[in-house]
């Protein structure tokens, strides 16, 4: 794995502070490494200036405004825009799950999700995850066919079953209803634990990204605004004052006043 | 060239639709015992592809109509008419013809004055008009010329779109068989000559050379069975082309000819035309037509083996 | 308003305004299935009868449809059409395996290579616009007047169709693809297979068409060269001598050909594209 | 990992995976800018001085570059060729333009009614397959021997690809886009419009570049019936006549055609089609 | 509006029993009408008997889990699906926000929202809608450079400016952060309190459902499972009893459990 990370020559990030989570070891070089990350579209700033590091097996939660540039530092992340001046550094081995769920439409379920993994067992651990995110049904649907959140758990088996080092997920569970959403969250902190891949989750939902993160960026106007560590007791975290107190920190910092929540 | 056992292969070109040529001689034959092998290649386009083919050797000989070597010759192509296969009584037949559909009521050539007139240019069709306009006193700029293919004439001229049509042959004997009829024909006015050609190498070739002096001789004779049995001939053409025997009949029976020696009047009759060209702007240059014409072969027809010069 | 399918008796079916586009899809769908496909034909050969029998069609000029059968039967009795297809699918068949292998191949490099892109589209384009028939000669000189110069005729004719709809079906694949593909880490070889072909399939399908229809045209001019069979020869052979009834046997089965191979292409077209969801006519 | 642009010298820019790919590009786009669309051209100009001066393309099949700047300077010098050309342009526009707005109107109908597509398909399919040199007999009838029938082969050479690639093309249009557009209450009108079109539009701009194409080659056969001038009169004289050299300014002016028209649908292309992404090469 | 309504041989529905929302009039005949809605996909039933009654001005909100047969019911409702049987009637005018956003790529982002309107005025009030869902800066711009949410507002706007008899929205909030969320929330209803449609709303978000709507139909198993009415008190509907009440309730029909909420 070390053969993909460059941190070597990073100095280690003392300026966003941010303490480990849990699972994370402070002491690693970061796998992402983003400073001064400028982003321009047509004269306009998106990012203006984003700096960012993750470490390994640390779970990273962004929100931010509709349009604030979410997916944009997330495909910059992923390698693939080229229109940006500032240093980012990724490892090699990534995963995206794209805020659409971009699912190749000629070919069946199973091969999206096994797309680019050869052989055999790549296939049964692609049946696995069908499985895991509840589409063992549809393995060999055709996405055409798919309701909105069985494309969107597809996209998401996609990008679970590679084991990556870093793991980007463009609102991944937009589209699932309650109960499907608590078992997906399930799922991926179970992989997370197992595979500790840092993971960069861009998220609307405030309790989501609490509940699932090491740690909570906010970004607004082009720069990382808000940089918050999550500390939540292990049992029944959406009781504990910490929960509601970081929530409405969040959702002040996204422009939700008190009386709107 | 030479065959996979060594012999010696002669690469005939056969020109036109029809592989006429081999059931010629087998009707007359005289296809048996050949000294050497044929091969025969189809051009069914006639004119440009044997030129071309000769060209880079891949065919040795073949008949055309005088025309096609004039452009040969222009265009360098190393082919020579080394027999010439010729109307017998050029004065009274012909195989050209310069046809009115029927209920036109010009009754000459100089009634053409100023009507719409078909050929295909850079054929024996345009020198026939200008042969005939000339003979009236006219040129090209009296009538209004329509440069058509000849497949394309007759059609032309039964859907009355154009006023006269030269064309030849079998063409002639189906918009006759329409109520075309000829105003003028060829006789008197052009040679009507077909020419053996081969290529220039190969007359000159140890094993070729011979061949072809077979061949030729072989080619005189089933020509004249064909002119004393017009009848099976047509029965025969009729079968391999797909036309009316009739027609076939009366194409045959127009002219008859046989092969002969290379002659001055052959050489003179295609400098006549060549020049014509030049004078139209076909051709850019003046042509020595005698240049186009290798006497070699003369002697299979008991002819010196040398022309006369003027 | 949708229509009633299993409404029970007591409430009856409500003629809403979308029903009306309901009855007039289904109007349009005759009760014919998969004979639909013949109407177009049936009323070609039902103009062609009429314009004869009017005149429009003049007999010497395009024979009627009854002549015509007669004169196929009997080419048909004798053996000669079978025998001059038989010889023309062979050079047909060929060339076109080897025009569309070439289209593909070339296609694929200038749409995935900008290097390639930048040596052979451009001359691709100048080739492409350039009359075989003028090309002729200079296959004569390259491939001689045997079976190669006819089968180099239809290559030169087929692979410029497969080439420009392939390369801009290429074009047209949805770039967010190809992002995809590099997140999964593609190598080129797998994104030409899981991605670019699949994606650009519809166009090449489009190429394909042309190309077939195209390989059994450029026997008119390369059965020219020395041949004495195939369909192109047959044609040659009945234009220099005027013989309509043949000429219209010969274009029958040029439309046949056309037809049969249309057919073809759209079955492995359904096929292969079974996963696409098409704009439907109404 | 993406480079570095902007980065203070501190943090000096980190070779990554991801910059070989980014390096790879840059190479491939070399500094030339838009002259990269010469590169072909002049490479096949090379090739072809290169065969001409080894004896692979002999002189009297085909004219060496020099022979031919020679023969086309002589052409333009004298006018005949600006006058060829400005005859044929009108043919070939006419007809182009006939084609084109024929081959639209039967795709759409055909893309839009079933009843259409039931009719029109087939025999398009049919003729479309059929040589329009067998045609000809057929077109005099119809049309003489004057500019009509020049046109009409144009015309006829020029709807068919317009119309399978059209069609295709609308087969090809996202159908929830239809679904939008029901929902939305368009009619028939602004559906053709909105969405039917615009959709559509790549593939009409694909056979838009061969019926392009294909104006100009079928004049090589045009010009064959009572013609004095124009740029297939000139390749059939320069044939028959076997006058190499002028055929071979003849392909090349075929050749200048292609690209300058390829050029100008490109460059409508990307005006009309400024919304699209495409998948490019790298 | 009542030439496009086929109500008048409806008898009321008194099997549903939903009582009338704030803003409905409980005589007014329904608007859609659906009885035993039976929808087939290669032999699944995913609906499976569905009877459903929206009267004018009615907000229904629509639950179910992923793949539930939500989107079928919505575009059957719509009229873009012809292999159900059972009895379906809705009005003519009618707007759909898709599950995708589905712009077309080829128009810009204001001639989107126009499409098959004609006129000037048409054109101002896209202007307007545009500005109230927070696009006005994006009127002309090309669909494919909107980030999700914009995307989706812009559907969502393309719906509003039409101002339909039946509004059908597909998850038209899924890609949008809360702020932005909110502001919508409340564009909608003052958009409904306006122009009374009948509207059918689908979503994920309990919460979001209990707010908007005056009814709220879960969807399980191919059948309407739960048809809950909504009362909230106008002020602070949020902090009522009622309000947690009936988010639990709806939950569990879900099948959330309870510590998991
Ligand atoms: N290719 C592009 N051209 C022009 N503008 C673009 C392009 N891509 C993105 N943008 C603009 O950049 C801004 C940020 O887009 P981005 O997709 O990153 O937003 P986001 O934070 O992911 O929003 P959302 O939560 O709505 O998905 C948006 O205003 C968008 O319109
Ligand atoms: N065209 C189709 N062919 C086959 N199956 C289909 C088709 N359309 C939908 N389905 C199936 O029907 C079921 C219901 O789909 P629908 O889109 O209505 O779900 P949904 O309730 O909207 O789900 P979601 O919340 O995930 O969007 C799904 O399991 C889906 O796979
Ligand atoms: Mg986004
Ligand atoms: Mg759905």
């Amino acid at each position: 794995m070390a053969a993909h990370v460059r941190g070597a020559v990073i100095p280690p990030a003392p300026e966003t502070g941010a303490p480990a989570g849990p699972g994370t070891d402070p002491q690693a070089p970061p796998r992402v490494a983003v400073d001064g990350l400028v982003r321009e579209f047509a004269g306009r700033r998106v990012l203006d200036g984003v700096d960012l590091r993750i470490r390994p097996g640390e779970f990273v939660a962004l929100l931010g405004r509709s349009g604030s540039g979410k997916s944009t530092l997330l495909k910059i992340l992923a390698g693939l825009d080229t229109g940006h001046t500032g240093r980012v550094e990724a490892p090699e081995r990534r995963a995206v799950a794209f805020q659409d769920s971009r699912l190749l439409p000629w070919a069946r379920v199973i091969d999206n999700v096994v797309l680019g993994l050869p052989g055999a067992r790549a296939r049964r651990r692609g049946l696995e995850a069908l499985d895991e995110v509840g589409l063992s049904g549809h393995a060999r649907s055709w996405p055409g066919t798919l309701s909105g959140g069985e494309g969107q758990r597809a996209a998401l088996a996609r990008a679970l079953v590679r084991d990556p080092e870093l793991l980007l997920l463009d609102e991944p569970f937009g589209a699932l209803d309650a109960l499907t959403r608590l078992r997906m969250h399930a799922l991926l902190r179970r992989l997370c634990a197992r595979h500790e891949p840092a993971v960069l989750l861009v998220t609307h939902d405030v309790e989501e990204a609490v509940l699932l993160a090491d740690r909570v960026l906010v970004l607004t106007d082009g720069r990382i605004s808000l940089d918050a560590p999550v500390h939540l007791p292990e049992r029944a975290p959406r009781r504990s004052p910490a929960f509601a107190d970081l929530r409405d920190r969040l959702l002040a910092e996204l422009g939700v006043h008190a009386d709107e929540r | 060239a030479s065959g996979d056992d060594g012999g010696t292969v002669l690469r005939i070109g056969e020109l036109g639709a029809v592989p006429a040529a081999p059931a010629l001689l087998e009707a007359a034959g005289v296809d048996q015992d050949l000294p050497y092998e044929i091969e025969w290649k189809q051009f069914a386009n006639a004119g440009p592809e044997y030129v071309e083919a000769a060209g880079v050797d891949e065919v040795d000989l073949g008949v055309t109509a005088d025309t096609p070597l004039i452009f040969a010759d222009a265009a360098d192509a190393g082919l020579k008419a080394v027999a010439v296969v010729s109307i017998d009584a050029p004065e009274e037949q012909s195989d050209n013809a310069i046809l009115v559909p029927a209920g036109s009521d010009a009754s000459s050539v100089a009634d053409l004055e100023g009507a719409r007139v078909a050929f295909q240019e850079g054929t024996i069709t345009q020198y026939h008009v200008i042969k005939a306009l000339e003979s009236e006193g006219l040129g090209l700029d009296d009538i209004e010329p329509v440069n058509l293919p000849v497949t394309d004439g007759v059609t032309a001229l039964q859907n009355g779109e154009v006023d006269a049509l030269a064309t030849l042959q079998t063409h002639w004997a189906q918009a006759e068989a329409d109520g075309a009829r000829a105003l003028v024909t060829g006789s008197g006015l052009i040679a009507g000559n077909s020419l053996v050609s081969a290529r220039a190498e190969a007359i000159g070739d140890p094993d070729l050379g011979p061949a072809i002096e077979d061949y030729l001789g072989r080619l005189a004779e089933a020509v004249q069975w064909k002119e004393e049995h017009p009848e099976e001939w047509a029965e025969i053409y009729a079968g391999l082309s797909g036309l009316p025997e009739e027609v076939v009949l009366a194409s045959e029976e127009r002219a008859a000819s046989s092969v002969g020696p290379v002659t001055d009047e052959a050489v003179a009759a295609q400098q006549d035309q060549s020049d014509v060209y030049l004078e139209v702007g076909v051709l850019d240059e003046r042509q020595d037509a005698a240049g186009q014409f290798d006497p070699s072969y003369n002697g299979v027809f008991g002819a010196p083996t040398e022309l006369g010069g003027d | 308003m949708s229509g009633t399918t299993a409404a029970p008796p007591s409430a009856p079916a409500q003629a809403g305004p979308a029903e009306t586009e309901r009855g007039g899809r289904l109007a349009g769908a005759l009760p014919l299935g998969r004979l639909r496909i013949l109407i177009g034909p049936v009323l070609l050969l039902a103009l062609w009868q009429a314009g004869s029998a009017t005149g429009l069609i003049p007999e010497r000029t395009l024979a009627a449809p009854s002549t015509v059968l007669a004169t196929g039967a009997d080419l048909i009795a004798t053996g000669r059409l079978q025998e001059h297809l038989l010889v023309s699918l062979g050079r047909a068949m060929t060339g076109l395996a080897i025009g569309v292998a070439l289209g593909t191949a070339l296609a694929l490099t200038a749409g995935l290579f900008r290097l390639g892109e930048d040596v052979i589209d451009g001359p691709m384009q100048i080739l492409r616009a350039v009359p075989g028939l003028a090309l002729v000669p200079l296959a004569i000189v390259w491939f001689g007047i045997g079976e190669e110069v006819k089968v180099f005729l239809v290559v030169f004719g087929t692979t410029f169709p497969v080439y420009v709809n392939m390369h801009a079906a290429i074009r047209g694949v949805d770039p967010r693809y190809a992002e995809l593909a590099r997140t999964v880490g593609l190598n080129r070889l797998q994104l030409i297979r899981r991605v670019v072909l699949p994606g650009a399939l519809p166009g090449f399908f489009v190429g394909l068409r042309f190309a077939t229809a195209i390989s059994w045209l450029v026997l008119v001019v390369s059965e020219q060269i020395n041949a004495t069979s195939g369909i192109g020869f047959l044609m040659t052979q009945a234009r220099s001598f005027a013989q309509t009834d043949v000429i219209v046997v010969g274009l029958v089965v040029y439309g046949l050909l056309g037809l049969a191979s249309d057919l073809l292409v759209r079955f492995i077209e359904r096929k292969v594209l079974s996963w696409r969801r098409t704009f439907e006519a109404q």
